[in-house]
């Protein structure tokens, strides 16, 4: 019986990784910065996921720190290469020969999104 | 046996870092470089059994360290133009 | 040339002085006197677990607090230089940061002071510290002047927490000399039992002021780089 | 290879990374290099000494269940390096940002990052 849970534990781990080392797989493979964030940041969500789900099945009674830092990394981890990708569009940062459309420069052509200094100084 | 490997592969990422700090033209590129030196020296600090030390260096060393270079960085950089 | 050929010497030169220092060492394999006696007995004079915390804050605690004051010094000076020249306002378009960042930054920062919280006070049990903690708050710091640069971090508050916590560290440590065996002793409260949140006497106190002076100390470091701050 | 344990290697790392240090802080012309130099010197001390204070297959100075009370001196490593260097990094940051403050205001003076262009004391 324990022996079951510690397999699948080390199968679930085992899974993560191997979704992780897709993730670096995919830094290296992808032609643009656009696509390099989004190999990297999804891949490695959810390996990370899965490697913490695992060791909450081996190991249950951390169940508390991890549960913290699965929220953590649910939060930060997309979060951070959102803002990296944007910067990197506003820097402009040239897009793959492949790319079909360009939402975000649509939307910035018809809405002329807001380029001026907000006024957020007391809230 | 498997951490003296580890150790030795950080320590030479290490040096191909911190040279690349030193000498690469690039400022921005320089001082990412420095924050690598100082998440791979958390490892090594980890590996040599001493956790709150991996905890200062990777909070300070690679996190503030960084961002008030870049904050200097970006004031000179408007004093400029 | 010349200049060229110095550098070259001196570096050699420090390779020798190098290699004569660490020629035969070939690593301990046992401690030495000193940190001997602090794991014997370090759990009887101290009680607490982490014995980095019991050497920072109570066998060394004088060290401490001489390196606090270092740091209150980089940082009083660092703002020195930097407030006589803050006068000209900038009119340089900023792009409205992301809704995204914005609302995740109100998410996390709570979360982000509550862990450095945690990080000091749980420093006499498991890995942390005064010094981790502050660091951790002050990244919290760098979080909400990330999602909004233009926020004005109050100066004030900062330097209030910041003299309070260490007018604080100095009374304990002479409370240590009336109360107990001399400066910053902690056997002023009782040991408590070992291992839990409430033991090691005076430790957990001193680290919460330790804390929350160098977070401020950090904070206000950042604040006086940080491009869009006005001197209150 | 026999004799080759971890702290020989993090030692050698340590030295190699304080050489670059003041290898950088002499040659670079550019003020933010020069810092960058000093930082680098910063980290390769604190490596220096935390691995003298490594003793071969113990654990961290932290008194739990695995490291009971009574045999502590036979299995955590030097407590008092550590403690050194944790404050250490923090005055390190200090001294950093000092530096730059300063390099901020010699920019403001002289407009320029160039070491060569401030001789005012040279004679």
């Amino acid at each position: 019986m324990d022996s079951t849970i510690g397999i699948i534990g080390a199968i679930l781990t085992l899974s993560g990784s191997i979704f992780i080392f897709l993730g670096a797989l995919g830094l290296v493979r992808m032609p643009d910065l656009f696509n390099r964030i989004q190999a990297g940041t999804k891949a490695s969500t959810l390996g990370t996921f899965l490697s913490l789900i695992g060791l909450l099945i081996i190991t249950p009674q951390w169940w508390g720190k991890l549960i913290l830092l699965m929220i953590f990394i649910l939060i930060t981890n997309p979060v951070s290469s959102h803002i990296l990708a944007r910067a990197a569009h506003f820097i402009g940062v040239p897009l793959a020969d492949k790319t079909v459309t360009d939402k975000y420069k649509e939307e910035e052509k018809t809405f002329s999104i807001k380029d001026e200094i907000k006024n957020d100084t007391h809230d | 046996m498997i951490n003296l490997l580890i150790a030795i592969v950080i320590g030479i990422l290490i040096l191909i870092m911190a040279i690349v700090a030193i000498h690469n033209k690039n400022l921005v590129v320089g001082i990412i470089a420095a924050g690598a030196v100082s998440l791979f020296a958390s490892i090594l600090y980890l590996l040599l059994a001493a956790p709150d030390v991996a905890m200062t260096e990777a909070a300070i060393g690679s996190g503030l360290s960084t961002i008030i270079f870049f904050y200097v960085l970006n004031k000179i950089k408007k004093q400029n133009g | 040339m010349v200049k060229n050929t110095f550098i070259f010497v001196l570096l050699v030169g420090f390779v020798f002085l190098f290699f004569n220092l660490f020629a035969d060492f070939t690593g301990n394999t046992e401690l030495n006197k000193l940190a001997g006696h602090y794991a014997e007995s370090g759990h009887e004079e101290v009680g607490a677990a982490n014995l980095v915390t019991a050497v920072v804050v109570t066998y060394r605690g004088l060290d401490t607090l001489g390196e606090v004051t270092i740091l209150f010094l980089s940082a009083a000076i660092v703002s020195f230089l930097l407030k006589i020249e803050t006068s000209s306002t900038d009119d340089r378009k900023l792009r409205t940061t992301s809704e995204i960042l914005d609302t995740a930054s109100k998410i996390l920062v709570p979360v982000i002071f509550i862990f450095g919280i945690y990080v000091f006070i749980n420093g006499h049990l498991t890995p942390g510290g005064g010094f981790q903690g502050g660091a951790i708050i002050a990244s919290g710091l760098v979080l909400i002047l990330l999602a909004k640069p233009l926020r004005q971090i109050s100066q004030k508050l900062i330097s209030i927490v910041e003299s309070i916590s260490g007018l604080s560290f100095v009374l304990l440590g002479v409370a240590g000399i009336l109360f107990a065996a001399g400066f910053l002793d902690n056997k002023i409260l009782s040991l408590g039992e070992f291992g839990t949140i409430f033991s090691a006497g005076l430790i957990p106190i001193i680290y919460i002021f330790v804390g929350l002076k160098v977070g401020a100390e950090l904070s206000s470091i950042i604040t006086n780089l940080q491009e869009n701050q006005n001197e209150a | 290879m026999e004799n080759l344990s971890l702290e020989i290697v993090t030692l050698i790392t340590g030295i190699a990374l304080l050489l670059i240090g003041i290898w950088g802080l002499l040659t670079q012309k550019n003020l933010i290099k020069m810092v960058i130099g000093f930082a680098l010197f910063d980290t390769g001390i604190h490596i220096i000494m935390v691995s003298i204070g490594y003793v071969k297959n113990r654990t961290a100075p932290i008194l739990d269940q695995a490291v009971k009370t009574n045999q502590a001196a036979e299995k955590i490593v030097d407590p008092v390096p550590q403690a050194l260097v944790l404050t250490a990094i923090v005055i390190g940051l200090g001294i950093t940002a000092l530096m730059l403050a300063f390099v901020l205001k010699m920019y403001q003076k002289k407009k320029s990052l160039e070491i060569n262009n401030f001789n005012d004391l040279k004679w």
